[in-house]
């Protein structure tokens, strides 16, 4: 496969860099900036030494025996992003372009959020490097995520609460793209996942790429050999990108990403941009949108805030097209479920989001030989998610 | 050269500064909006700017976000926004530019819409996110139809991204005039004047310059610096405040004119 | 030093097992149990095994430099035990005694809580070997830290409401203990901290113990050598004699154990039993405790529910008496500015209880030495407290 | 030989079984207590268990330990609770026994409070948390001035260590009938007989059995099997349902007399 973007940050007929003229320069210096840093030794070491000694990397590739022994079928491992600092694989982008900030002298970040996930792993590199931090997130989804926004708060960040639109993740983007805008010139955009306009979704992609380069290497010394199925569940799709990246010349390696089927894909409350989408342009990049047949951006649901955006990172809108990966949903319930049966099984609480694809698995895994191996990317921890959960009389 | 060109160089010879007025279609209908520019070529407007509704506006201020909502909600569409054109045109020979986003003119299918647009009457148009990175996409099928492309210079525009801009550049140059969305913020008249210079020496075509302009003082300033100037955010907000009044129309003509008539005091200015 | 406790459990003058003779037999087996799986390499694997694979550690021992520069003194190195599997220390030894239970056949384990960060290691670890598990808590702490008592719950864990007295910890571990008499022979009885009957200190001191090997090991990587002072918050003691063990022999490391001083220490609100206690017997050991001169044990009181403990574990009532360590205390407030401190200075929001540590290291910081080293033991995460810094109107 | 010995023996001599109530001192007041004390010994309570109460007693089920929290509130002190006893032995010899557990105790001090126990009139201490690993603390007092320390074997309780109990045991030995605290369960005649008969093989001394029992029937078949038995919780239960009624007295007294009888009777009947 070859090297992909190309330099206009082009995945095939996906990515680009569709932005404000405001912004264009400010993405040309970031793709400068991000390109010298990538070539400067030192920016590496630095990377590495917060991932290691603050982030808490490597996490465990964890063989699940109980969950394995339960569904009857391959050999699954949990890739334990959950024990990141924070909570889930988001900082290990959020350390990235806070870095690269510094570099670039910038003493002001902004990100968007809607779980909060990322506006915590956002707010908390702030903290980490004295920088000045503005979050922005939807209205209904600081009722849904009050644990988050406290926490956010905690850390000196200030909450900008999102009244346009639903109010939700899409919302919260566009409005931290306006506020951009206008304070481009100070303040660095750490946006939360593969999307958005070039340089973001590969920069995004190379800082997560961390979660495949470890399971390729800690399953080759525990197995062997490489995985035969990878799954990652997928919003903007940070956490999956980055579990299949360093696996994509490698052929034998099947990936499934797991889209939210809400209340289902026949509904119109879903967020499966890839299995319910069509293809346009949305913050920056041309990529699987839910729209209407006139090319407005139609609202995404799922009962995983996380997951509840109407686009895809463009990389993953070229693995589908390309086939390179295959792009599945879950409902609501299946997650739900699938949430309840690794906490009871394993211990772990697993997030809303990573519990679509513990879903997916538990759908898979029982018809797969036992001589096979299942890797899921748990993204994220559920504590966040207890108010949902309740709300869902699950218990 | 095409209607746009046309009015710049009209106005120009008079020694006139080019009044660009921008509207959300169908907001509050496009039966509204319909009246509105009847009421605003009257005015005296030179050059109308129709945005057509997106349901994400990244690059809008508050006051015109809410326009576009309030005119999805009606159910407006590309096409009725072209329907609306066609309209005009029967009528009317005034220059207009559509002003929108990406997404919907994509999702009509680009070769599609250049030929819809130019049948219609449309003169130009000008897309928020299709920097010159993009703007092939687009422009490979406006440029055949004979639609202006209006590029957008900012006040972030770099030295050798403006010399290409401007390289590439048909109809006028639309400066920016602050670092932020659509009307959020008061241009600073000095920045202005340094940034259109620098365009100036760079290109004879005509410049404007938009974005913050709310009224008619600002706009003489502004105008002075330029070949024109674009209001929008400050039309939207009067047409929202006047929405159910017998007289909307009457108020935007008035305060249409008013500007109007500041820029046409400009040419007994000596610059 | 010789090595401690007597075969009776003394450590000095204090530990024991206090017991009722209905638990005598069960805690001797226990002993014995124990005393075997020491010697068994298997266990030490399979130990290690799930500390790696499933816990998360070893966990860093990070340098932090903005806390360093702000504090200007001492270089201060945290101990992340907060980056553990569930959020804090105390999965270390819920892992050991659930694993021991496995060995000893038992298909029921209990324990009590108070923050609820023992219940959830303990609810874990119960579903991870498919125990049935009961976890007993005081009702006032069921009210404040509801997180956490739904994350049992998901677990699949029953939370048995305590009624008794302040319904806080102390009733909890009385309830666990009378529940304990009654069902002895099928079930294991997980304590959460260096306190209980003999063998309960020793053994929870050894599963906690990794905290500070790895210290020892990762700070003489760094810089060659032993910490100059090793400070960590004392509840029952768990994370703090974990902290301290590995360096008990080496008297150039000075040991501070940090209690909580609530109201003040002039009050009756607090929970400082070494600073503010005299000797007694409390579940099943001997040591200090806050009691009237009656021998009637009074109510603790602390802002961090998990420090809210009458007594504390036989070891550092030995160490405090024999003067191994130092124990000071820090009040609600100065425990809140600490908490926030640390959320701004580093990114990091530290369980109330570590908030002490933290504390009490802003206080000694600024005034050694540069090249003095300071080790802190950062028990947990903070997120369960938001609750609770809420209501101090911190924010 | 005590007052306690002496009484088994009395009783034993006429084949008759021991009947000890216990109830917690302070419970509803001190004044109360003595007066139920006197009450219980004129319905044929051969030995008396003083319950010393305690915050935090881990042992008992909820009726003991309202009680306590009860006698806690109204002030009732272990100092209180000797005071008591010596104010009973101005007029009655009736066996003393004081229960509880040994925070208190030791918070006295250990060799101050046997001395004062002794000299109060208290014939023997149980203590709950002080099993034959920690006992010496306590014995080494106790022993000097001749109070029996009462010993516990539960069900629980292995064959190596229940031999080592049985060897230092003074007074009469407790064996509780069911594994739990104090009056959460019923007992099980089956696994009582056995595990008497366990003791018996071993020791001479007195075996009561306690826990659990709670009306005459149940007390006759128990004690048939034993030397003796002791009723708690629900005598405590009474007290606390009648603690306003003018025939408190009476109500508990009825009671007790009801559970000797049925224990009077059994020396009739051929074991
Ligand atoms: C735990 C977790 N997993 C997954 C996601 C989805 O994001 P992405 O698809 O970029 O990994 C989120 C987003 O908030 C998240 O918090
Ligand atoms: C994070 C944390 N730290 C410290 C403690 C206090 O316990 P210990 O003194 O046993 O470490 C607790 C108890 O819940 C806790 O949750």
């Amino acid at each position: 496969m070859k090297t992909l973007p190309d330099e206009n940050g082009h995945f095939g007929i996906f990515g680009g860099r569709y932005a404000a003229e405001t912004l264009m320069t400010a993405l040309l210096e970031l793709e400068e900036a991000y390109g010298k840093a990538q070539n400067d030794k030192s920016f590496a070491r630095e990377f590495d030494w917060y991932r290691r000694e603050y982030a808490g990397r490597p996490t465990p590739l964890y063989f699940a025996r109980r969950m394995t022994k339960a569904l009857a079928g391959a050999k699954i491992y949990l890739k334990r992003e959950d024990l990141n600092h924070t909570g889930s694989h988001k900082i290990n982008n959020t350390l990235g372009q806070a870095l690269l900030a510094r570099r670039m002298g910038k003493k002001k970040v902004i990100a968007e959020t809607g779980a909060g996930q990322h506006g915590v792993a956002t707010a908390t590199v702030a903290a980490l490097f004295g920088m000045e931090c503005k979050i922005f997130m939807g209205e209904e989804d600081i009722r849904r995520q009050a644990p988050n926004v406290f926490r956010m708060k905690i850390l000196g960040a200030e909450v900008v609460p999102v009244k346009s639109g639903t109010a939700t993740l899409k919302d919260a983007m566009n409005e931290a793209m306006r506020y951009w805008v206008g304070s481009v010139r100070d303040t660095f955009y750490i946006i939360g996942t593969t999307a958005g306009p070039h340089p973001y979704p590969m920069m995004v992609r190379n800082f997560q790429s961390v979660i495949g380069k470890e399971i390729k290497k800690q399953l080759n010394k525990m197995e062997g050999r490489n995985p035969d199925v990878l799954l990652a569940c997928v919003g903007g799709g940070s956490n999956a990108m980055g579990t299949f990246y360093a696996f994509r010349n490698e052929r034998e390696v099947a990936m499934f990403g797991v889209e939210a089927a809400g209340r289902g894909l026949n509904t119109t409350e879903h967020s499966a941009s890839i299995n319910g989408g069509t293809v346009g342009i949305l913050h920056g990049n041309k990529t699987y949108l839910l729209q209407d047949k006139h090319g407005q951006v139609r609202d995404a649901y799922s009962i995983a805030a996380g997951l509840d955006y109407p686009g895809v990172g463009p990389e993953h809108a070229y693995f589908a097209a390309t086939k390179r990966a295959t792009y599945v949903a879950v409902t609501d319930a299946e997650a739900v479920e699938a949430f309840s049966f690794l906490s009871r099984r394993e211990g772990i609480i697993p997030a809303l989001e990573s519990a679509h694809a513990i879903a997916y698995a538990m759908k898979i895994a029982p018809q797969m030989k036992k001589n096979k191996i299942l890797v899921i990317c748990l993204s994220g921890r559920g504590d966040k998610d207890a108010q949902t959960i309740i709300e869902t009389n699950a218990l | 050269m095409g209607r746009i060109g046309e009015r710049f160089e009209s106005l120009g010879a008079k020694n006139e500064k080019t009044l660009i007025v921008y509207l959300t279609a169908g907001d509050p209908s496009l039966t509204v909006t319909k009246e509105l520019i009847f009421g605003l070529e009257k005015a005296g407007v030179d050059i109308l700017e129709i945005g057509v509704p997106f349901s994400d506006p990244t690059a809008d201020g508050p006051v015109i976000q809410a326009a576009s909502q309030r005119a999805l909600k009606t159910g407006t569409t590309l096409q009725g926004v072209l329907d609306l054109v066609a309209d005009i045109r029967q009528s009317s020979q005034i220059p207009i530019l559509l002003f929108g986003y990406f997404n919907p003119i994509f999702t009509y299918g680009v070769g599609k819409f250049a030929k819809a647009a130019q049948k219609a009457g449309v003169d130009g148009v000008l897309v928020v996110d299709l920097p010159q990175e993009e703007a092939q996409e687009l422009r490979i099928h406006t440029d055949a139809v004979g639609l202006d492309f209006i590029s957008l210079v900012a006040p972030t525009t770099g030295k050798i991204r403006l010399k290409n801009i401007v390289r590439n550049a048909t109809g006028f140059l639309y400066y920016i005039s602050i670092t932020g969305a659509t009307g959020t913020a008061a241009p600073k008249i000095d920045d202005i004047a340094r940034d259109v210079s620098k365009i100036r020496k760079l290109t004879k075509m005509p410049i404007v310059v938009g974005f913050g302009i709310s009224n008619a003082a600002q706009a003489k300033e502004i105008a002075a610096l330029a070949d024109g100037i674009v209001i929008g955010s400050a039309i939207v907000k009067l047409i929202d405040e006047n929405r159910n009044s017998s007289e909307l129309i009457n108020i935007i003509s008035d305060y249409t004119r008013e500007i109007k008539e500041a820029l046409a005091l400009q040419r007994y200015i000596v610059k």
